[in-house]
């Protein structure tokens, strides 16, 4: 009498547990809820820029030279930030490594079954592949100029090396010069940086190079130095992401 | 001060009642895969969305990042832990007991 | 009131006629007692036949130095708490070494014959005597509280403590005494008097039946001459004592006899009254009853 | 009538109550971290909406908006480049958390979040 | 000046660095990480030098070129380099600690740990709220990867699983945060910390109702950083999992920054958020501490004590309005005493096996180890000469000063909450069995905990200098007394007889240079505690060796109080009172089974040290400074309520009925020589407070009850059940120490009689109760010493063998039971005399009922002991040692000296106390002194009992010349032979018709109280904690009802 019991009121309790936890979340988001309400219908859009958006309005284009304004402000005003953003993507990329590189599949594990690679995604990958990087290049040299810049870029620099993963999902990158590539783009933005403070009027600052005229590629100082070795960086970041997550055996 | 247009007031509506729809769809999808496409079709159409309120770069980013990259993550790591082997076959089994449960309800 | 050299004969003459009087008078007790019981008694120089034989023992033996010293400070604490008080009032002879402290004085020194001859008692290494002891200590602890309230009500009702000036201000009539002026004191002293005395009911402690005689199990001989002796003087000593501070003191020797002699007679009548008690009977009784009486007192003050 | 800010904000709000609801309900930590990103999706789309203004152009100077007229023609660019950091630090957490999801299932063989209470009291 | 900034740029450049590195350099990465997290310290303790010895305004750095609020910059200031010191040095040092696992792990673990120290001394720098953003989350990512350093040694996946969890609580907090910056953007057009404070306020109608929501949630975020409860769940399994190096830089660092975030943060709020930012961190403090209490892992327990701290100086940040210019002073010495001192835990939690609060045991064999633990234990408590102190010094008077006396409260009682599992803690490891596992003595692991330690004595060195920069008090580390104790620690190798003749010397000399300055009454004190200090330490010449940590603790109670009677003012009074506290805990701890007995011991006192630092507290009202004196001047409402406090803190020592039941145990179990110190010496320190206490504030009405009669009540029970419960003791030196409450319960019904008589009898108590104490622990001690044994039933018939103890215990029981013609009598004498005047007539009943008691227990310690049969297994026992015996012979000689001549003593009180209560004093003619109601003649009484008794024990020697001594079974025992010793010693039980009729008197009602409340704060902690169910989903629940409850509670109060 009493197991059958115990496992059926193990089952009811464990619904019930779940009925009781949706129930609490429901209220808690309604909670939240009210708070996001009071939040939207307060709200007024502005009608004038306010003062800091009206400083970048009308500064950008004389202090930095660059057409793009969030470019201006993701890599000059705030480029601490960005530096900020950049760090958190390399140790996430780092960690990421660390964790799965620590957790090495026992040898005997059945071999992932892989469906053979068609023929048309080989082959295209590999055509795709060196435009895809041209493309990516090309979002991040003209960050200050177009919409995108280095993120942007960055990541499609890493799609690139994801078509390669997929068509060769045995290809082996070679970590090393991810890491080469990682590390000197992100020393030489810590040491521009640096050089703003001994050159130009302080950390980050773009002015180390003429911002030259406006609209034009060589131009806004180091933006796009910078930027590009953001793009750099970042797709290097991205793809040894990837590369970490996909790969089934250590390297 | 030009007033909305109708059109893009529309546009604007049937993005987000997409994204919210995708957005449940993500939060209710009986299988893992299916979750995780829903998401990458929120951040999509959040990226359309980004357009529309005049913000292109993050569109971009959106679209690269928050729809592309991140979902192909999910995908890799989802197929790792399905190759693994171990358990991986009922990846979704907690959830489905779960959505079993209520299915009764 | 101070020392000077002939207060020492004096001394002494008091002491050798409380001596003979305590003898006398506990034989004196015994005898109604046992008539009463309709039996016939001691005869009334008995105490002094038993002395003269303990003085008198050849052989004799000691557990040691506490042992040794046991009956020394017993009979040290009867003399000397006869002495610290008057026991004649407005009598410069027999007014004693009162002039050494005042009742607090008197009403420690109790103790110290209690102690030594707990200590003395307790090298023989006898269980007994040990046994006597704790009953004693324990059922004494108690039946001096109600006593120590009395003496302190007393004292707050005349604002001194010293004897002398106790009994002078219950002159002048019997009215005055205070066993009319405060009755509650009196009572309550008048039952601590009982547990003091060692009789029944309160007299397990030495328990003539279950224990040979209690704490003096080993004593023999000379030691337990020197008791006898101390027997004689002690009970007397403290009922000076009750007499001065409750019943106007004594202005002369046959006024000290009959009030001693009362005395003692209303613990021995009681005695022959009333079954004996166990230890924590004899300690409930006295919260009980002579307790919230000594309360009373010295709230009523 | 409702501005597109307000319209969008609303959305966003709403996919990160959604996301949250998931998180706080689905026990699988793929399917949580999958909640996650739609909230962060939700956030990116609230940042931005804040930041919009009827009727302005987005914040890059071109022909169309000279540099001289930026102040009257463009929308507050300030938003938009802390929407820019957000979106890629968040996607840094979900890889991370992917891999700590990748780590545990390795190690405990599940994706139960309700199975991984060893250190609780 | 290297700018700040390359703290930041440093780091990245040395992580960035990494990968060029090969995987193979692992020596050399890690050789570039100490390097550069040595440059980040360099650069924040040339700025702190530099804001420190000059009078420099707080610098600016701008990046790119612009000035803020157009882009981010930075500052440092004071606070900004001390933190970011702090940060960098625990980085450095944790690093060293981390040595094997980061050099296992590689260079990626060395970038992740440069990234997280940097990105913790950005929070710090920043003046951006969005940088702010930018920085947290790299913390948290950070700390996610690092929690996965102790995978590399533990393979169960629980880092993994607090990683997660971590994770999961921060994808909430982030979301929160994200949405509060950008609306209070939004409202303030800008995102500069410093500008938004300033636009803020201008704010109006919706805008400010619009930012102060923003405000709330970016405020909640942080703030739940800080880990309040409930929200906290993850944060706890972080510190059980990760390494404990990573836990240290969790914990200090990550907890300072945090909180200095939340500080720049309450700039902007302004003083409306200051009352949430106290009740988050006031019951986090509670609830925290109250957690930890039932904890058994000691990563975990320190983990609940982190939490607990920073939720205090959250709290205490939350009372800026009030803490004003002092806000950095008590706010950072709170925060750096538990930063180092919650790091050098977590070190030294690196070098212990196993997780069990016991397994610390190991660190026995480790003097330095040891007093490193002591150090930090007392920096976290609060104790002197630590900042923490000063700290809680000032934030307590303040808060009295303005009447906050429930936060006041609060912050007392979680600080006794953790005072008591960190010194049960340390209980354990002083007695707990040693496990078999060694100390893990790696040298880069213990230079971290030598770091620390070194750091704790220098803060306490700049904040004693600090105090006397603000408040003109001195520096505790540079008083005399308090040096010359810590000077036993370097003196710790030297052999113990040479460090008993420095410790006297030293004792005789403070005399000597300090006894001009007493007045008559403060003499007897001094004389007590200095003179009669070093005559107890004769009896220590017995100890062999080294006598490891003896000196220290018991120089630093005599230090203690030799301050106490020299204090004037209620610092000097109350620094005087912690540490003869704290150094008599030592002592008592260093008994064989003391631990349960020090851990209540200390738990007392530290209880009664709150409430007398509360009424110091209360009494001040914000006066800088403020005489002993001036408590006289008091007036109603204030004036009952600090002697209340007062007086209870006082009676906490004194032992009083009801808050005595610790000392017992506490004096029972303390070493031969510790009992007649804590005992005699020590019980003094009390009566000492109580005496300044009644002689300022003399008598107070408390809502119409006559506080001194509820004292006088209190001291006949005391006296009365004291009393009774000595009678039914087995153990001799229990029965000593429940007689010391019966007669500390004597002396404070003297005091409380507030007359000339009681004040003398009181002070005459003082002066005996050292004396026969003393004596008497030394007498039993050394039996004790002797037999093995302190159950006096297994005792018997040691007269003949230790005669100069029995001698020396007779006096003494003379003494106490206050028969003439020895000393006590005259106590006793003042006593009735001094009743006879008070007004109260109940209590004296009671006081009457416990005189006669006395004799109880008096005459079985004697008897039990030294009378009776003697066992076989003592038959060769010897007499106690030289050393032990000395004094007790020294105390014999002063006892009979004060017997015949009190006057040497009294007359002088006597004629002091005049000043005081003018009518009732004694009148001294030759040797008679006389009362207002009687007499007493000491010489007469000792010539008259000598006499007497001489002339009779002559007699007994005449008559009884031929007495021969007989063997000891030689009685007649219900004519037998007796069969064994231990059948015919009565002993056992020895009062069982007085249990019988008065035993429910002796029902242990304190005893159940007190554990009863134990029981119920472990409960209560057991249950909460239950609350943490592992589940990193439940933690999420937690994380947003917390976050709503505080925005119901905090929003609903606000305008």
């Amino acid at each position: 009498m009493v197991a059958p019991i115990s496992t059926l009121t193990t089952r009811q309790t464990t619904r019930q547990t779940h009925m009781i936890k949706r129930a609490i979340a429901l209220l808690l988001l309604f909670a939240v809820g009210t708070l996001f309400a009071s939040l939207l219908l307060g709200y007024v859009p502005d009608s004038e820029l306010n003062h800091t958006a009206r400083y970048y309005a009308e500064r950008t284009a004389g202090d930095v030279g660059a057409a793009n304004i969030v470019t201006a402000i993701v890599v000059t005003y705030r480029g601490l930030d960005t530096l900020g953003e950049v760090t958190v993507l390399f140790i996430s990329a780092a960690i990421v490594g660390l964790v799965l590189a620590q957790d090495r599949l026992p040898s005997d594990a059945p071999r992932q079954p892989r469906v053979p690679v068609s023929e048309l995604l080989s082959t295209g990958s590999r055509a795709l592949t060196p435009l895809i990087l041209l493309l990516g290049v090309y979002v991040f040299v003209n960050g200050h100029l177009t919409p995108g810049g280095g993120f942007q870029g960055g990541a499609i620099v890493a799609s690139g090396m994801l078509l390669l993963l997929l068509a060769d999902p045995l290809k082996q990158f070679s970590h090393q010069l991810i890491s080469v590539l990682e590390s000197l783009s992100g020393l030489l933005f810590v040491g521009i940086g640096v050089l703003g403070v001994l050159l130009a009027g302080g950390f980050l600052d773009n002015r180390l190079l003429p911002i030259g005229t406006l609209g034009e590629l060589f131009s806004a100082g180091v933006i796009p130095v910078i930027y590009s070795l953001i793009g750099l960086k970042v797709g290097a970041e991205f793809s040894s992401m990837l590369a970490s997550l996909s790969e089934t055996e250590e390297t | 001060m030009s007033p909305m247009s109708p059109l893009v007031f529309g546009i604007t509506l049937v993005l987000c009642i997409t994204m919210i729809g995708a957005a449940l769809m993500a939060i209710r999808a009986k299988r893992l895969p299916v979750a995780i496409l829903a998401a990458g079709l929120v951040s999509l159409v959040a990226s359309i969305l980004f357009l529309v309120l005049a913000a292109p770069d993050v569109a971009m980013t959106e679209a690269a990042i928050g729809s592309g990259l991140t979902t192909f993550l999910f995908f890799f790591v989802l197929a790792r832990i399905r190759g693994a082997g171990h358990g991986g076959a009922n990846i979704d089994a907690d959830n489905e007991a779960d959505n079993k449960a209520d299915s009764h309800d | 009131m101070s020392f000077d050299w002939m207060k020492i004969p004096y001394a002494l003459l008091t002491v050798f006629i409380v001596f003979n009087y305590g003898l006398l008078l506990g034989a004196l007790i015994q005898k109604i007692g046992a008539r009463a019981g309709r039996r016939h008694g001691i005869p009334i120089w008995q105490n002094y036949i038993d002395l003269i034989k303990n003085y008198g023992q050849r052989t004799s033996i000691t557990h040691g130095v506490m042992f040794y010293l046991g009956p020394v400070f017993r009979l040290t604490g009867g003399i000397g708490l006869l002495l610290f008080v008057p026991t004649i009032y407005g009598s410069y002879m027999f007014s004693n070494l009162s002039f050494a402290g005042d009742l607090i004085l008197a009403l420690y020194f109790v103790f110290f014959g209690t102690l030594g001859m707990a200590l003395g008692a307790g090298e023989s290494g006898h269980p007994h005597a040990a046994i006597g002891i704790t009953r004693g200590l324990s059922q004494v602890s108690v039946a001096e509280l109600p006593f120590a309230l009395a003496v302190f009500a007393v004292a707050l009702q005349y604002q001194t403590l010293s004897v002398t000036d106790i009994v002078a201000a219950q002159q002048g009539g019997m009215l005055n005494w205070t066993l009319f002026t405060n009755p509650l004191a009196v009572a309550a002293a008048m039952l601590a008097f009982l547990g003091s005395m060692m009789r029944p009911p309160f007299d397990v402690v030495i328990a003539p039946q279950e224990i040979p005689i209690g704490p003096p199990t080993e004593y023999h001989s000379a030691y337990l001459a020197l008791m006898q002796t101390n027997r004689a003087i002690f009970p007397v000593a403290k009922m000076v004592i009750y007499m001065n501070l409750f019943f106007g003191g004594a202005t002369s020797w046959p006024e000290f006899a009959v009030k001693v002699f009362l005395l003692y007679l209303f613990s021995a009548f009681v005695g022959v009254c009333f079954p004996r008690f166990r230890v924590e009977q004899s300690i409930r009784w006295f919260l009980i009853w002579a307790v919230p009486l000594g309360v009373l007192a010295i709230l009523w003050v | 009538m409702i501005s597109l800010a307000q319209m969008a904000m609303a959305a966003g709000f709403i996919l990160i109550l959604i996301g949250f609801y998931g998180a706080l309900t689905q026990r699988n930590l793929l399917r949580m971290i999958v909640a996650f990103t739609i909230a962060d999706t939700g956030v990116n789309i609230v940042l931005v909406a804040v930041g919009h203004m009827r009727g302005r152009t987005a914040p890059i100077l071109d022909v169309a908006v000279p540099a001289a007229d930026a102040v009257a023609r463009v929308i507050d660019p300030v938003p938009q480049a802390l929407v820019l950091t957000a979106i890629v630090i968040g996607l840094g957490v979900t890889a991370l958390m992917l891999a700590y999801a990748l780590k545990l299932h390795a190690r405990k063989h599940t994706l139960d979040i309700a199975k991984m209470t060893e250190l609780k009291w | 000046m290297v700018s700040a900034l390359h703290i930041i740029t440093a780091a990245l450049a040395a992580a960035f660095l990494m990968g060029l590195l090969k995987e193979q350099q692992r020596g050399l990465a890690f050789g570039i990480t100490l390097v550069t997290l040595a440059f980040m310290s360099w650069i924040s303790a040339g700025w702190l030098w530099t804001f420190a010895s000059t009078d420099t305004a707080a610098v600016e750095i701008f990046t790119a070129g612009t000035q803020p609020p157009f882009a981010i910059n930075l500052r440092i200031g004071l606070a900004e380099a001390a933190l970011t010191l702090l940060i960098n040095l625990t980085g450095l040092f944790s690093a060293l600690a981390l040595k094997d696992t980061l050099l296992a792990l590689g260079r990626r673990a060395m970038a992740v740990w440069l990234v997280a120290v940097m990105a913790l001394s950005g929070i710090v720098l920043t003046r951006d709220l969005f940088n702010l953003f930018v920085f947290f989350e790299m913390t948290v990512i950070a700390t996610a990867g690092l929690v996965l350093l102790s995978e590399h040694s533990k393979n169960d996946g629980q880092a993994l699983a607090a990683g997660f969890k971590y994770l999961v609580v921060s994808q909430f907090i982030s979301a929160f945060l994200l949405i509060g910056i950008i609306f209070a953007y939004h409202t303030t057009g800008t995102l500069n910390i410093d500008g938004m404070a300033a636009a803020a306020p201008l704010l109006s109608g919706s805008a400010a109702q619009a930012f102060s929501l923003a405000f709330f949630l970016i405020f909640i975020a942080i703030v739940a950083e800080l880990k309040p409860f409930p929200a906290n769940g993850w944060a706890l399994d972080i510190y059980e999992s990760a390494h404990p190096a990573f836990s240290a830089l969790f914990s200090a660092a990550t907890g300072a920054a945090a909180l200095f975030a939340v500080d720049k943060l309450l700039l902007i709020g302004g003083d409306a958020w200051l009352p949430m930012a106290t009740g988050i961190g006031i019951i986090t403090f509670i609830a925290a501490n109250l957690l930890a209490l039932p904890q058994t892992n000691d990563r975990r327990l320190l983990g609940y004590s982190s939490i607990a701290q920073t939720g205090l100086i959250l709290a205490v940040l939350g009372q800026r309005d009030i803490l004003g210019d002092h806000t950095l002073y008590i706010a950072g010495g709170l925060l750096l005493s538990h930063a180092v001192a919650k790091a050098g835990l977590f070190w030294l939690s690196g070098l212990i096996a196993e997780r069990g609060l016991e397994a610390w045991a190991a660190l026995r064999g480790h003097p330095v180890l040891i007093f490193a633990f002591v150090s930090f234990i007392c920096m976290l408590t609060g104790l002197p000469p630590f900042p923490g102190f000063y700290a809680k010094w000032e934030l307590i008077h303040l808060l009295a000063g303005e009447g906050r006396i429930a936060l006041l409260g609060l912050i007392l009682l979680g600080a006794l909450i953790e005072a008591g599992y960190l010194f049960r803690w340390f209980g354990y490891i002083m007695k707990r069995e040693a496990p078999a596992e060694v100390v893990d003595n790696a040298a880069h692991k213990v230079v971290a905990v030598i770091a620390a330690l070194a750091a704790a004595w220098a803060l306490s060195l700049v904040w004693g200098e600090l105090s006397v920069l603000q408040f003109e008090r001195g520096n505790l580390l540079l008083a005399l007394p308090l040096l010359f104790a810590l000077t036993f620690l370097a003196l710790d190798p030297l052999p113990a007889w040479l460090k008993n003749t420095l410790a006297i010397a030293g004792l005789l000399a403070w005399f000597y240079l300090t006894y001009t300055e007493y007045d008559p009454l403060r003499m007897i004190f001094a004389v007590i505690f200095l003179i009669g200090g070093s005559l107890t330490l004769l009896a220590s010449y017995h100890a062999h060796g080294q006598r490891s940590g003896f000196y220290p603790s018991a120089m630093l109670m005599f230090a203690g109080l030799a301050m106490l009677i020299r204090a004037t003012d209620t610092f000097d009074f109350f620094v005087a009172w912690e540490l003869l506290t704290v150094g008599s805990y030592f002592l008592i701890l260093r008994g064989k089974h003391s631990e349960p007995h020090a851990l209540s011991y200390i738990l007392f006192s530290l209880g009664g040290a709150f409430l007398i630092l509360a009424g110091f507290a209360l009494a001040t009202q914000g006066a800088p400074h403020f005489d002993l004196s001036a408590l006289a001047d008091l007036v109603q409402p204030l004036a009952p309520w600090v002697f209340l406090l007062l007086a209870i803190g006082f009676m906490t020592k004194t032992a009083a009925i009801g808050l005595h039941i610790w000392l017992p145990g506490a004096h029972a179990e303390a070493e031969t020589d510790v009992s007649p110190m804590v005992s005699g010496i020590l019980l003094k320190a009390g009566l000492y407070g109580l005496i300044v206490l009644l002689l300022t504030m003399g008598r107070q009405d408390f809502y119409g009850v006559e506080l001194i009669n509820v004292m006088l009540w209190i001291g006949a029970i005391t006296a009365l059940i004291g009393n009774l419960l000595a009678i039914f003791q087995e153990d001799a030196k229990r029965l000593l120490a429940y007689s010391s409450i019966g007669q500390m319960g004597y002396a404070m019904f003297g005091l409380a009689l507030m007359n000339h008589l009681g004040w003398l009898m009181a002070l005459m108590f003082v002066i005996n109760h050292y004396v026969y104490k003393s004596m008497l622990f030394l007498s039993i001690g050394g039996v004790a010493k002797r037999t093995g044994t302190r159950e006096m039933y297994r005792m018997g018939g040691l007269i003949t063998l230790m005669p100069l103890s029995f001698i020396a215990t007779l006096i003494g029981i003379i003494a106490v039971s206050g028969v003439p013609p020895l000393s006590g009598f005259g106590g006793r004498w003042i006593f009735y005399n001094a009743i006879l005047t008070a007004e109260a007539r109940l209590p004296m009943v009671i006081i009457f009922l416990a005189g006669p008691i006395a004799f109880l227990y008096l005459f079985r310690l004697i008897y039990t002991i030294f009378l009776g049969q003697l066992k076989d297994e003592f038959r060769r026992v010897k007499e106690a040692p030289f050393w032990i015996v000395l004094p007790q012979m020294i105390y014999v000689a002063i006892l009979l000296v004060v017997a015949v001549v009190p006057g040497l003593v009294l007359r002088h009180v006597d004629s002091y106390l005049n000043a005081f209560f003018p009518n009732g004093g004694l009148v001294w003619e030759g040797s008679t002194i006389t009362s207002q109601f009687g007499y007493w003649n000491p010489v007469a009484i000792m010539i008259i009992v000598g006499v007497i008794f001489m002339t009779l024990f002559a007699w007994l020697l005449f008559v009884n010349r031929r007495a021969q001594k007989v063997k000891q079974f030689n009685i007649v025992f219900s004519a037998e032979r007796p069969f064994r010793p231990e059948t015919t010693h009565f002993a056992w039980n020895f009062f069982a018709p007085y249990r019988k009729a008065l035993g429910f008197l002796t029902l242990p009602l304190a005893t159940m109280f007190w554990s009863t409340v134990t029981d119920l704060l472990h409960t209560a902690g057991d249950l909460a904690r239950r609350f943490y169910t592992g589940n990193g989903q439940t933690y999420a629940f937690h994380l947003l009802a917390f976050v709503m409850i505080v925005y119901l509670f905090g929003m609903g109060v606000r305008p």
